[in-house]
C-alpha cells in the first residue's frame, strides 16, 4: 500500500532554463505607500519556513513529520481511481483507459489542504497566532479553517463577494469551524473600501481579496498571510498528489490534465511526472494538459510578462501568463478558476511547450460534470470539472489504447447551487 | 587569472555615490577587499533590490549611465581585479553584447555578469561565452537560489571565472532562508568552479558561515552602501574589513 | 496498515437471548389491501441477497469482492483519529483520552455508503434498474444515488418534505447523480396523497417515506427496496466500522459512543465489541452509550413491543423500542435521528442493560458540534453531533485515565444551514 | 422414545379442517408420517404465517381452541406419534405451564414445542424443561435462522426431544433463505441432537436437500394445508408421500 511521501517534489530544480525571480515594482519608491521592497516585505507576510521553501535549491524538500502525521489524519493518500463507469459512459470502454485522482477525499473537499496544513504549521512556528487568506468559493478558506482549528489559530478569510453570496454553505462552514469571514472587498481594509468606494457593486476578485488578507496581516501582529496558490512552494505542497499517483499509477499515461486557478493542482499532480520527463527517466510521450475557464484564460490568451500577484501590488510581481492584476473576470461558479495569472513555473512550462491549454465555457464544463456524475457517483466541484471536460475531449478523440489521468481536485457536494443553476441536477440521465 | 580562494569583494554601481567620489570610495576599501564588483548604472535594475536601486538611479541621475561609467576608472584605476555588472537588456541593442564585451575589456574587467541573461535570455548563454572569450574575458554566471541543478552543471561545464549564487531573492534584502544549505548544495554541482556568494550578507559571521558551507568568496553590496550612507567611507571601511578579516579566518579554519 | 475486512460481523449469532423475529401484523387479512403477508412481501420488495443476511445462522458475513473493492474506492478504511484538540478543549488532556472513528471520510459524508454499496449490489444481482428508498436529512438518499451511479442503477427518493426544503444541496446533489427526489408526503404514492388530504402541512416523517419508497416499489417491475437502518443486514453491513475501529484502537475504551437513528451507525460501530464482550473475550468492563434527539427519544422513553417499521405497516412489524409507528417528531436538523424506533438487535441489548442511552435537546447538541468544530477541524454532521455530545457529558465527569471512543458517523460541510441557525457558526472561539 | 432418524413429519392445527374431519385427515396422511405435529388452535398465532394463521382462525371459529382441541384425540387416537405446538401465552396464566404440559402428556404427547418461549419468555427455558421431565415429557426447542450460537447449545445440552429449526421467518413464506447453509452450521452447533427443520418446505426436493444438509427430519405444514384446500385429502396425501418418501431417500443416500 501506498504510504504519504516524505518529501515533496520542488520542479524549479529540474526546469530545462531558470525561473524568472518575484521581483519588486521599479516605480516602489513612487508609490510611496511605506511599504518599501515588496520582496522585502514578505518577511512581514509569509511563514518564515514557507519563505525558505520558495527559496531552495533542493529539489526534495522533507514534509515535517508533523505535517505527515496530519496528511494521514486527513486521510492521506487519497485514492486513485480508475474511472470505467466514466469510460462507458463517454463510449470509450475497451479503447480508452481512464484514471483519476480523487482529492475530494481530503475532508475540505479538495486538494487545497496539502498545503493548508503546512503553511498553518510554519505560521504557527513563527509564533502567529492568526492566519488570513483570500477565497473564492470557499475552497481554499475551508482548508485553511480546517487546518487552522487543527492547529489552534484563528482563521480570517477574504472571500469574494460574489462567493461570499452565493456558497453561503462554505462560507457557514468556515464560520462553524471559528473562523471570520469577510466579503472581499471588505470594509475592513483600505483596499477594500477603496474599491468599494470606486464601484459599490465590485463582485470582487481573487487579486483584490490577497491584497486584503495581506494589508490586515500588516496591520496586526502575530499574523501570517498564507496562500492558496501560484507561490512555488504552494506548488510544491501539491506534489503529494503527484508523488502518490506516480505509485498508485498501473501504467504511464499519455495524458496528464488537471484543471487551472492558480496552477497548484495542477503543478502537484502533473510536477512528479514532468520531472521524470525532464531529467529523461520517463513520460517521454506524456502530454499534460490544463484546462482553464474561458471567463479566465491565461494559460491560453494571456500575455507572457510580469505582472502583480494581487491586485494592490503589495506582494512582488512574477513572470507568468496573466490576463492584467486588474482583470476582474465574469462570476462564474468555478470561482476557484477566477485569478487572473498562473505560477511562474507553470507558466514557464506552457511557454516551453512542456504544458498545454485549454479553455472550456462553463456550460461545456457542466455537460462533463453531469455525465461524470451520473457515471462515477462523485460529483466534480466546478474547477475540478473543467479537467474532467478536457477528459471527454480527448477521449472522444483519442486513438486504441490511449491512458489518461486526471486529478480531479475536489468534489462539488457544497456546489450544488451552481450544478442547479447549470441544469446538471435533474433531467433525463 | 584565477580569483584568490577565499575571496571576499565589494559591489558598488559605478558612479555611486557620485561620479566625483566613486573611484575614491572603492580604492578606500582596497585592502580589504580581494577584487571589486563593480555596477554599469541602469534605469532598470530589475533584479536588484531597494539599496542597490537607489545606488543606480543616484548614478542616473548624476548623469553616469551604462558603459560611461566605465570611464570614471580611466582617471588612475584600481589596485585589486574587478568584475562588471550589467543588465544584458540595456545593451542588446547598442552597443550589442560583442560591444558590452569589448569595452569591458578594454577597462581591465574581468568578466561581464549578467543577471538578467539566465531568465529572459536563456538561450543566449553559448553566445555569451563565445564573445566573453573573444573579447578576452572570462564568462561569469549568475544563478538564484532556485535555480535548475542542470544549469548549475551546465556553468560548471563552461569553465567560468566564477558562479555567482544570489542567496537572496534580491540584494540587499534579507529574508529567513536557509542560504547554508543552499550554499552546501550548490558546491555540490558546480564541482571544482570558483562560487561566489551574495545577495543582503552584511555580518562577518554570515560571511564566515558561509565559506565554511563550501562558497568560495562572499560579496558584500548593500551593507557597504548603508554603512557608506550612514557612517560614511570609515564605516564602510570597517565593515568590509569586518568582513575580510572573517572570510579568510574562516578559511584558516578560525 | 488496516485493510478492509473480509467478513461483516453478525451479532444475533451471539446475544444473549434470541431476537424476537419480524411479524405480520395478526389483522392482516382484516387490512384488505391485497398485499398479503407481509414477511411473504419482503421478497417482491427487498433485494434477494439481503434477505438471506436478514436471515442467517452465520457470525461472520462474508463482503462480496465487488463490494470490498467498492469500499476500498470510497476511502474504506476511514481513519480512527486521536482528538486531542477536542481533549484540550474540553480541559481533560492527560486524563481522558478520545478516539473517533471518522466516516465523514466517505465520498457522502457519511456512514451511510457502507450499507447503500452492498444493497445496490444485491439490487443489481437480481435484475432490479431501479432502487427506491426515503430519506431525511439527504445523507441515506445521497449515499444511494451514489452507490446506483457506481453500479449504473436509478435511484427514486422519497425524502421528508422539511428535509426536502430546508437540505437543499443534498436534494441538489443527488439529482445531479441522476436521482429522482421526491418530497415526502408526495403526490406519487396513495399513501402520500391520503397523509397529504389528511395535513397539507404534512413534514413528513421517515416512517411515511419508507411506506412510499415501498409502495413505488411494488407498482413497477425492476424495481427495489434499499433500506437505511433499523434492519439486523444493515446494522452487520455498518460493522466495517467497528471491525476497522478494533484493529485501530491502541486501547479498549471505557465507553463506546454513537449516535442512533435507526441504529446502523451504533451497531456498526459497536457490535463488533460488544460481540466480544458477550463471548467473554474483552471489553468486559466497556460501556456502551446511545446518544439520541430528545425529540425522537425512543430508547430513553419509548415502549419496548412490536410495532410498526414504517407507518403504513407495508413492512412487517418489529419488537422494538418505539414512539409508535405515527409519530411525527418536530422538524429537527438532525432529521437522521427522526425515526421513532430503533433496531431490534439494539433495542434488545438496551433492554438488557448492554447498551445505556441518553437524549439531548438540538441546542445542548449545538454547542458541543462547536466545540469540536473549533479544535478538530472537522464539522459534525448535526446527527454524529449527538454523539459528541454525549462524549462532553462523559469526559467532563470521567475520572483519569478513562478512554473514549465514538463513532463520528458524518461531517455536517452539508448541514450548514442548521449550524447557522443554531448559531453555531460565528460568535466567539 | 427416540423420534425415526430420518424423520417426515406433517404439522396441522389440530381442529382443522374442522372438529369432525381433522382426525380422518391426520389418520389418512398416517402411511407417510414418522410423527405428527399438531397445533393448539389460538386467537393470536402470532409467529406463524397466512396459512397456518388460516386454520387456527378456522378451528377457532367452529369452537375449538386450546387444550379442548385434545379431546378430538380421545376418539380413537392416532397411529402414529405426535408433539404438540402451543403458543405459551395462551397458557400462563390458565391452566399455567404446568397444567399445560400435564395435558399434553396425558393426551400422549411426546412434548409440546412452545415457539414464543425463547423470544418472549427466555428466562423460563429452565423451567419448562423441569416441567416437562416433571410431567414425562421431554423438552422440544424452538430456533428461529437468526439465533444465538448459544443458545443452540444451550438447547443441545438440554438433551430435547427436537429442536425445531425454522427455516423461514415464517411458516408458509418461502424467502430466497439459503437454509441449508443455515441447516450446516445449526448441525455444527447442536452435535447429535435431533434436528428438525420446518417452515415453508413445499418440494420432496427441498425435502431431500435439507436432510443432505444435516437435517434428521422435515416437517411440512402449509404446502400441505394448501393441497387439503385445493385439492382435498388425496392431493395433501400424494404431497406428504412424495415428500416421505424424498426424506427417506435422501438418507438412503438416493
Ligand atoms: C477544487 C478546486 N480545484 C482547483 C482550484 C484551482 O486552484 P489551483 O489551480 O491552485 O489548483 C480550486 C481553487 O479554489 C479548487 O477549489
Ligand atoms: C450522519 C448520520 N449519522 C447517523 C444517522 C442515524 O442513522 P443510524 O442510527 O442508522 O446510524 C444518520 C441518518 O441519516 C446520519 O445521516
Amino acid at each position: 500500500m501506498v504510504d504519504v511521501p516524505r518529501y515533496w517534489y520542488n520542479i524549479v530544480a529540474d526546469l530545462p532554463v531558470p525561473l524568472p525571480p518575484l521581483v519588486d515594482p521599479l516605480d516602489d519608491e513612487a508609490a510611496g505607500d511605506g511599504l518599501g521592497s515588496r520582496i522585502g516585505l514578505l518577511v512581514r507576510i509569509l511563514p518564515s519556513r514557507l519563505i525558505d521553501e520558495e527559496y531552495t535549491l533542493s529539489r526534495l524538500l522533507p514534509i515535517p513529520e508533523p505535517v505527515r502525521e496530519a496528511y494521514r489524519r486527513a486521510g492521506r493518500p487519497t485514492p486513485l481511481l480508475r474511472a470505467e463507469g466514466f469510460e462507458r459512459a463517454l463510449g470509450v470502454s475497451g479503447r480508452v483507459r481512464i484514471y483519476y485522482k480523487y482529492e475530494g477525499a481530503l475532508p475540505t473537499g479538495s486538494h487545497k489542504l496539502n498545503t493548508a496544513i503546512p503553511q498553518v504549521y510554519y505560521a504557527k512556528l513563527d509564533g502567529a497566532v492568526e492566519v488570513a487568506t483570500e477565497t473564492g468559493a470557499g475552497q481554499w478558506g475551508l482548508a485553511v479553517s480546517i487546518a487552522a482549528a487543527m492547529l489552534g489559530l484563528k482563521a480570517v478569510v477574504f472571500m469574494t463577494r460574489s462567493s461570499y453570496r452565493s456558497k453561503k454553505a462554505r462560507r457557514i462552514a468556515m464560520e462553524t469551524l471559528g473562523a471570520t469571514v469577510y466579503p472581499s472587498p471588505s470594509e475592513v481594509t483600505e483596499a477594500g473600501r477603496r474599491a468599494l468606494r470606486e464601484n459599490p457593486g465590485h463582485p470582487g476578485s481573487l487579486g483584490l481579496a490577497i491584497t486584503e488578507a495581506i494589508e490586515y496581516v500588516l496591520s496586526g501582529e502575530r499574523r501570517r498571510y498564507v496562500a492558496g496558490s501560484v507561490l512555488e512552494s504552494v506548488l510544491t505542497h501539491q506534489t503529494v498528489i503527484g508523488l502518490e499517483a506516480l505509485e498508485q499509477l498501473p501504467e504511464e499515461p499519455d495524458y496528464m490534465v488537471a484543471c487551472v486557478g492558480g496552477g497548484s493542482n495542477m503543478g502537484g499532480f502533473t510536477y512528479p511526472a514532468i520531472g521524470m520527463k525532464l531529467r529523461g527517466e520517463g513520460f517521454e510521450r506524456t502530454r499534460f494538459v490544463a484546462a482553464e475557464s474561458a471567463a479566465a484564460p491565461r494559460l491560453s490568451r494571456g500575455e507572457y510578462r510580469y505582472d502583480g500577484l494581487d491586485t494592490g501590488l503589495v506582494l512582488p510581481l512574477a513572470r507568468m501568463y496573466s490576463l492584467g492584476k486588474d482583470y476582474v473576470p465574469p462570476a462564474i461558479h468555478a470561482a476557484g478558476l477566477r485569478y487572473h495569472g498562473a505560477a511562474p513555473s507553470l507558466s514557464l512550462l506552457r511557454r516551453l511547450g512542456l504544458v498545454e491549454a485549454r479553455a472550456y465555457s462553463q456550460e461545456e464544463v457542466a455537460e462533463a460534470a453531469r455525465l461524470f456524475a451520473r457515471s462515477e457517483g462523485l460529483i466534480p466541484a466546478p474547477e475540478s470539472a473543467h479537467a474532467v471536460r478536457a477528459v471527454v475531449d480527448i477521449a472522444r478523440r483519442a486513438p486504441e489504447g490511449t491512458v489518461i489521468a486526471f486529478n480531479l481536485s475536489g468534489h462539488g457536494l457544497m456546489d450544488t447551487d451552481a450544478y442547479e443553476k447549470l441544469g446538471v441536477a435533474g433531467g433525463g440521465s | 587569472m584565477e580569483l584568490s580562494r577565499p575571496g571576499f569583494s565589494v559591489y558598488l554601481t559605478l558612479g555611486y555615490p557620485g561620479p566625483a567620489e566613486a573611484l575614491e570610495v572603492l580604492r578606500s576599501l582596497e585592502a580589504c577587499v580581494d577584487f571589486y564588483e563593480l555596477g554599469l548604472p541602469t534605469r532598470r535594475p530589475k533584479y536588484d533590490g531597494p539599496t542597490v536601486r537607489a545606488t543606480h538611479r543616484r548614478a542616473v541621475e548624476a548623469g553616469v549611465e551604462g558603459l560611461e561609467a566605465l570611464r570614471l576608472l580611466e582617471r588612475g584605476g584600481l589596485g585589486k581585479p574587478f568584475t562588471l555588472m550589467a543588465y544584458l537588456e540595456d545593451y542588446l541593442e547598442r552597443p550589442g553584447l560583442r560591444g558590452l564585451l569589448e569595452e569591458a575589456a578594454a577597462a581591465g574587467a574581468l568578466c561581464v555578469l549578467l543577471p538578467d541573461l539566465p531568465f529572459d535570455y536563456p538561450e543566449m548563454l553559448e553566445w555569451y561565452v563565445d564573445e566573453s572569450l573573444r573579447a578576452g574575458l572570462r564568462p561569469c554566471f549568475f544563478a538564484s537560489s532556485r535555480f535548475p541543478h542542470g544549469w548549475l552543471l551546465r556553468y560548471a561545464a563552461l569553465r567560468p571565472l566564477y558562479i555567482y549564487l544570489g542567496l537572496q531573492p534580491a540584494t540587499g534584502v534579507e529574508l529567513p532562508i536557509a542560504v547554508e544549505r543552499n550554499v552546501r548544495l550548490a558546491r555540490r554541482l558546480v564541482g571544482g568552479s570558483y562560487l561566489l556568494t551574495g545577495f543582503a550578507v552584511r555580518r562577518p559571521e554570515t560571511a564566515a558561515a558561509l565559506i565554511r558551507a563550501g562558497a568560495d568568496a562572499v560579496v558584500v553590496g548593500s551593507a557597504v552602501i548603508r554603512a557608506l550612507e550612514e557612517g560614511g567611507v570609515g564605516e564602510a571601511r570597517r565593515l568590509a574589513c569586518s568582513i575580510y578579516e572573517a572570510v579568510h579566518g574562516a578559511a584558516a579554519g578560525v
